[in-house]
């Protein structure tokens, strides 16, 4: 059964048509990528999906409910977490206060119960750290949990950005270019955790430039140029799409 | 941890220097303290009437002080806000123990603390004007402006001989304005006039054309502006720039020859109420205030080199009362508060006071003049 | 309600909107280059009629305003050089808090300056009682100075921004700081000359409006958060836009004073600020998206 | 309660009680008088840090608030029950024993609305205010926030000073004291001074504890991702709108508690509590305490309200406050009282220390 399902999504900004009519679908559990040139509408796509961009037309549904047009915090409640292109870690906190955010929709305290620390309160607060710590250890970062995020080097960023978006327990996780900026060990080290993630059955749905690491942890792919998905399907059967190749590579002389 | 000690010893520090920092005075010396609102939106109140206890106090000391004693004098600027002047009316009551207060100069800051003052039993002479700063009758409590009311009435007077029936009424929103509005309502039935309008502006108000074209609009016979605020001096200016040639009567804030001297050309003529202290030179020499109100102008004019103005002339008259009384009844407040009370036929820049149990002002309504504007100069109205 | 009385008001609105129109585009002028909302432009106003009023004392008219003028610009950069520039990464909480005490030391220098007393420039002809019959209406000739000097004010910043070098390399900093450095335009520069340019034409506001205003140490503080409402209504940093808000709302606030007592007429151009705010933060002529992504 | 909130709170105590039994020792009791009212003043910047410092939400109408709690108090208790017998609302009031009497300044027995339903109407009314204007305010982002709230501030001037319910601009005065239970009474009389002393001390404490737990819990958390990154907060399921406007109603509901009990301490209120240059003051406190430092602005408030209510700036009081904001905000935007500025304190003191102790060695 189709876990993800995307109908006809399209959003245009003035003039531009960014996205147009897009559609596909991602079974459960499954790791899907998007690929595309620069400007095909990745990241738009993402945005429509996770609710940071209300759609102009066309529907998203997890499985078999819509969740099209809810706001982002609403969609996070129905089991969906991201990581951001540019990473968006909160300045100020350090990396375990970070990952706590990630359990906010999983904890239940509100102002009053905050303010006057009932036992529950307590109790919640000593499980939400605990769980932070394991997805931090999970991860192999446990020893940078109180140092402050945003301080921590680029790749180290990225690990943190992950573990925060899995403390949400997601069913789908959007990874939007997890391997941008990394070296090879570092693009390693995100293959690796990317396997562990669905190993916990979780689906993921990535938007990566990194042709080799898209090609051995996918098992399909949709490829969209200038807003529309020109193909879809396993890696081995996109690499030989001539229409993949005319939009990578361009029209060759012969 | 060591951040959490450093704390500790910042915050008793900082205590503790507070408490260590009174200075502790001792010395035969009276002590007095005056709450003005030397600076803020009020300063054209609090600024002149500092100065003026300021001058007085030092000149008293000069000439050996009241029957060998000194005066001190403690000048808070309570920027015209009430929160400030119970802070300093408690701190002056209780920490300097000063023997009176004099001010404040806004009368919503005097009806704050007029009960911190009987409560702790201090002699407080208000230069605001509000009528209920001495109704109902504070023992302690006393000011020596005039009533807005007399002001009212000698307006009131000049308009029924003049035959004006219908009138324009505008007010600054700061207690003053709104007092004097509220009189003006109160007494105009009472000489058969009646007002079309009446209308409050903004203190900080620059541009009245929009209002004075709506009062023209239903030919109202006279307007009156009661303020002490600039606007005293736009309200002329925008009434000939609109060509209004109405009579324009203006509320005794506008004792103050900057005013006039402001709205120059379109000053002629405005007439108002207001102490004799701006006419002292025509007075005739016999007259009970001439020697007071010549020495006091004489005496700022030279000092501070600008215009002397009724504002100062009310803490004039307070601290000159307080004075009186002290001489009278020597350095105890009880008897100096009596002395105050019985205090008959004292000429003070504001008039000549009288006061009485039930009447801690003490003026009457001859305490006010009307006067008008002729060639920049303040001079006594003739009624033709 | 006759025609005259109608014609007085609208020219009490539009003296009203003029001068909250010229405070809106000193807004608009240090918005453009340095995305800073500069609080202290009243003071500004103030600064240049006081400095203008202490020099008439010693010299002729025409010659105090032209120094008060250059004097308020020199304070302009001034403030630029030891405040704005060492500001390094401002968050917005950092620019409001700054220009808000910048407002607050100049308000308080002047007051120990000048002291508390009212004071106002002569009227430039005629004197407090001249005034002029238009169609019914009277209005001082002051009044045609007012709109007179605003029209020549829009005019040349209008000519300023679209023919100079300066100006334009504004406009790009404005757009885009980042591409403007990297076309060799001394940013840094730019922010001194909006600064100065947006001082100097504040000061000359200040000193055509104080025969009818009065200048008083404070009087910069309720005209800026007027001129801030013009600004917003208007689009923030779009100058044309500043214009026709201002006339609005000064004939909004006249024509109010017809209708509802006179109390009310402050509060109208703060409710139609809360109204803009919430309905359309971008203004009548501001890009949308722009105000929207410009959240910094 | 962890360590890290109650030896801070126990040292603040034991501050508070050494500081009384000092004043009192040296009977110069009337210090407390002002140190009573910074605290409530104290109060509202609390409530402002939370929103200013910790959820980045800036404010410059805080003083409405403020104005709005001291103001229901001052209408409801000074009108005489007495005189309006007949009205139903009246009769209810009585009939419910909601109603006490108390002897005003001149010795006239007055029959008033009890502070307590005073304070209780305040607080809801400015709850329901702060959430109604929250919710178009909160939308907005930077200038455009803080342009927002300085325009509610000035409405909300223009109505106190504009309305002859509000005694316009005298404001109201000869407030009855607000009996608490066990004979503790909140009032201006110099008699009860300690007690005030105290009863405003308990607030702020209570205050700063209950705000610690907060910024050190859930909702505090979310509060502080909000102004790390609005938007991730909303992708990891922070209902940021809902959060930012509880957060403004809570430190409008503690700038409501201060007003109601200050204007009953002061036993008057004017309408200069709703002066813009009053919230610019708050924010200026805020600021100097140290952004996101709760302990920071709680100590800054005190001492700078303190000074300034002494009357030691004299006539240059708001141009302190301007310097301040100018100076922090361009040499410590982290405040003043922050870990590193003691860390350098700290420093300098060994160094001189050890120089000490280096030249006596020679």
């Amino acid at each position: 059964m189709n876990f993800l399902e995307v109908k006809g999504l399209s959003r245009s900004f003035g003039g531009l048509r960014a996205v147009q009519e897009v559609s596909f679908s991602v079974e459960k559990n499954a790791i899907k990528a998007i690929i595309g040139p620069n400007g095909a509408g990745k990241t738009t796509l993402f945005n429509l999906i996770s609710g940071a961009l209300p759609p102009a037309s066309g529907q998203v549904f997890i499985s078999g409910s819509p969740i099209h047009g809810l706001p982002p915090h609403r969609i996070a409640r129905r089991g969906i977490s991201r990581t951001f292109q540019n990473i968006k870690l909160f300045s100020r906190m350090s990396v375990l206060e970070n990952v706590m955010i990630g359990r906010h929709i999983r904890s239940r305290a509100g102002f009053l119960a905050a303010m006057l620390r009932l036992p529950r309160t307590k109790a919640e607060e000593r499980e939400i750290r605990e769980t932070s710590m394991d997805i931090l250890s999970l991860l192999g970062i446990g020893d940078l949990a109180d140092q402050e995020a945003t301080s921590l080097p680029f790749g180290k960023q990225r690990v943190v950005e992950f573990a925060r978006a899995l403390a949400t327990e997601p069913d789908l996780i959007l990874l939007d270019e997890p391997a941008a900026g990394l070296n090879i060990h570092e693009t390693a080290h995100i293959s690796e955790m990317i396997m562990k993630i669905r190993r916990r059955g979780i689906t993921v749905l990535v938007i990566e430039h990194d042709m080799s690491l898209v090609m051995n942890i996918s098992d399909e792919i949709v490829v969209l140029s200038s807003g529309k998905k020109i193909a879809e399907g396993a890696p081995a059967a996109i690499q030989k799409n001539g229409e993949v190749i005319r939009v990578y590579l361009g029209e060759g002389d012969a | 941890m060591s951040f959490k000690k450093i704390l500790v010893v910042f915050v008793c520090l900082a205590f503790l220097a507070v408490a260590v920092s009174c200075k502790k005075k001792s010395g035969e010396t009276i002590k007095i303290g005056a709450i003005f609102a030397v600076t803020g939106p009020a300063s054209f109140l609090g600024a002149p009437e500092a100065k003026t206890a300021q001058m007085i106090i030092d000149e008293i000391n000069s000439s050996g002080g009241v029957d060998g004693k000194s005066l001190e004098l403690i000048i808070k600027d309570s920027t015209g806000s009430p929160e400030k002047a119970i802070s300093f009316a408690k701190q002056l009551i209780e920490e300097n123990k000063v023997f009176a207060i004099i001010g404040p100069s806004t009368s919503g800051e005097t009806m704050k603390i007029k009960a911190i003052c009987e409560d702790g039993k201090t002699i407080l002479l208000s230069c605001a004007a509000a009528e209920d700063i001495v109704n109902p009758v504070a023992k302690y409590v006393f000011k020596t402006p005039q009533k807005d009311s007399y002001a009212a009435e000698k307006i009131f007077e000049v308009m029924k001989k003049k035959g004006i029936t219908t009138i324009g009424v505008v007010a600054s929103n700061d207690g003053f304005g709104l007092a004097g509005k509220k009189q003006l309502e109160t007494i105009a039935p009472k000489f058969g006039i009646t007002i079309l309008i009446g209308e409050v502006y903004d203190k900080k108000a620059t541009d009245l054309t929009g209002v004075l074209t709506k009062l023209k609009a239903n030919n109202v016979q006279a307007v009156v502006n009661w303020s002490i605020v600039p606007a005293q001096s736009i309200v002329p200016k925008n009434m000939k720039q609109l060509n209004m040639n109405v009579p324009l009567f203006q509320s005794h804030g506008f004792g103050n020859i900057k005013y006039a001297r402001e709205a120059g050309a379109a000053g002629e003529g405005i007439i108002f109420p207001c102490g004799r202290l701006l006419i002292v030179d025509t007075l005739p020499d016999n007259h009970p205030q001439k020697a007071v109100l010549a020495k006091y102008k004489k005496n700022y004019e030279g000092k501070y080199g600008e215009d002397v103005s009724t504002f100062g002339g009310h803490a004039y008259d307070a601290v000159m009362i307080l004075v009186e009384a002290i001489k009278k009844a020597g350095a105890d407040k009880e008897k100096v508060r009596d002395a105050i009370e019985s205090l008959k036929g004292f000429a003070g820049t504001g008039g000549i006071f009288n006061f009485s149990v039930q009447d801690h002002n003490g003026l009457a309504i001859d305490s006010f003049d009307m006067l008008t504007v002729k060639g920049g100069k303040f001079v006594k109205y003739e009624d033709k | 309600m006759p025609f005259e009385q109608l014609l007085q008001y609208i020219f009490s609105g539009i003296t009203s909107g003029s001068i909250y129109a010229i405070v809106a585009i000193g807004f608009n002028i240090i918005y453009n280059t340095t995305g800073i909302i500069n609080f202290a432009q009243g003071e500004f106003l103030m600064l240049g009629g006081m400095t203008a009023i202490s020099l008439h004392s010693f010299m002729p008219l025409p010659l105090a305003i032209l120094a008060a003028v250059i004097i308020t610009s020199a304070v302009g950069a001034l403030i630029d050089f030891i405040f704005i520039r060492r500001l390094k990464s401002p968050s917005v909480l950092n620019m409001v808090i700054v220009t808000i005490g910048l407002s607050i030391m100049i308000r308080e220098i002047a007051l120990h300056v000048w002291d508390e007393k009212v004071r106002s420039l002569p009227y430039f002809t005629g004197s407090e009682v001249t005034s002029i019959n238009i169609m019914g209406a009277y209005i001082s000739p002051q009044v045609l100075w007012v709109l007179g000097v605003s029209g020549v004010i829009v005019a040349f910043l209008g000519v300023f921004f679209r023919f100079t070098l300066t100006g334009r390399s504004m406009r790009a900093c404005a757009s885009n700081i980042t591409a403007a450095r990297l076309c060799g335009i001394n940013t840094k520069n730019m922010v001194t000359i909006s600064f100065m340019l947006s001082a100097a034409i504040g000061a000359l506001a200040g000193c055509v409006i104080s025969p009818i205003t009065q200048t008083q140490y404070d009087c910069g503080t309720s005209l800026a958060i007027k001129g801030f409402t013009v600004a917003i209504l208007g689009g923030l940093g779009n100058s044309t836009g500043a214009v026709i808000g201002g006339i609005i709302i000064g004939l909004l606030e006249a024509m109010s004073i017809s209708i509802m007592p006179l109390a009310y007429k402050d509060a109208i151009s703060i409710a139609i600020l809360l109204i803009i705010l919430f309905a359309r933060p971008s203004g009548l002529l501001g890009k949308r998206e722009a105000a929207g992504l410009k959240e910094f | 309660m962890r360590p890290s909130v109650y030896i801070p709170v126990a040292v603040l105590t034991a501050c508070i009680i050494a500081f009384q039994i000092i004043v009192s020792a040296l009977n110069r009791e009337f210090y407390l008088t002002q140190l009573t009212m910074s605290a409530y003043y104290s109060l509202v910047i609390l409530g402002l840090t939370v929103l200013m410092g910790y959820a980045g939400q800036i404010s410059l109408g805080h003083a409405a608030f403020f104005a709005m709690g001291g103001y229901t108090t001052a209408v409801l208790t000074t009108y005489n029950l007495a005189g309006a017998a007949g009205n139903p609302l009246v009769k209810l009031v009585v009939g419910l024993g909601l109603d006490t009497v108390s002897t005003n300044a001149y010795g006239a027995q007055t029959q008033h609305l009890s502070p307590w339903v005073s304070l209780v109407v305040a607080v809801c009314l400015t709850a329901a205010v702060a959430f109604l204007i929250g919710i178009p305010i909160l939308k907005l982002k930077g200038h455009y926030l803080a342009m927002a709230t300085l325009g509610f501030g000035i409405i909300v001037y223009r109505i106190v000073l504009g309305t002859r319910m509000f005694g316009e601009a005298d404001g109201i005065s000869d407030l009855p004291a607000f009996r608490l239970a066990g004979g503790l009474a909140v009032g201006g009389d110099p008699g009860l001074r300690v007690q005030n002393y105290y009863i405003a001390a308990f607030l702020l404490v209570a205050g700063v504890i209950l705000l610690t737990n907060l910024i050190d819990s859930r909702p505090g958390r979310a509060l502080r991702s909000i102004h790390g990154s609005e938007e991730a907060a909303n992708a990891m399921g922070v209902n940021t709108a809902r959060y930012k406007l509880s957060v403004f109603v809570l430190s409008a509901v503690f700038a409501c508690i201060a007003g109601v009990f200050l204007t009953h301490f002061n036993g008057g209120i004017g309408p200069s509590e709703a002066e813009v240059m009053k919230s610019v003051s708050y924010v200026a406190i805020v600021a100097v305490g140290g952004m996101a430092n709760l302990w920071g602005a709680l100590v800054m408030g005190v001492v700078l309200n303190y000074l300034s209510l002494r009357g030691y700036f004299g006539s240059y009081d708001e141009f302190v406050f301007g310097c301040i904001l100018i100076v922090i905000m361009l040499f410590m935007p982290e405040g003043l009282l922050i870990k590193e500025n003691f860390r350098i304190l700290a420093d300098t003191a060994v160094r001189i220390v050890n120089k000490c102790r280096a030249g006596k060695q020679e």
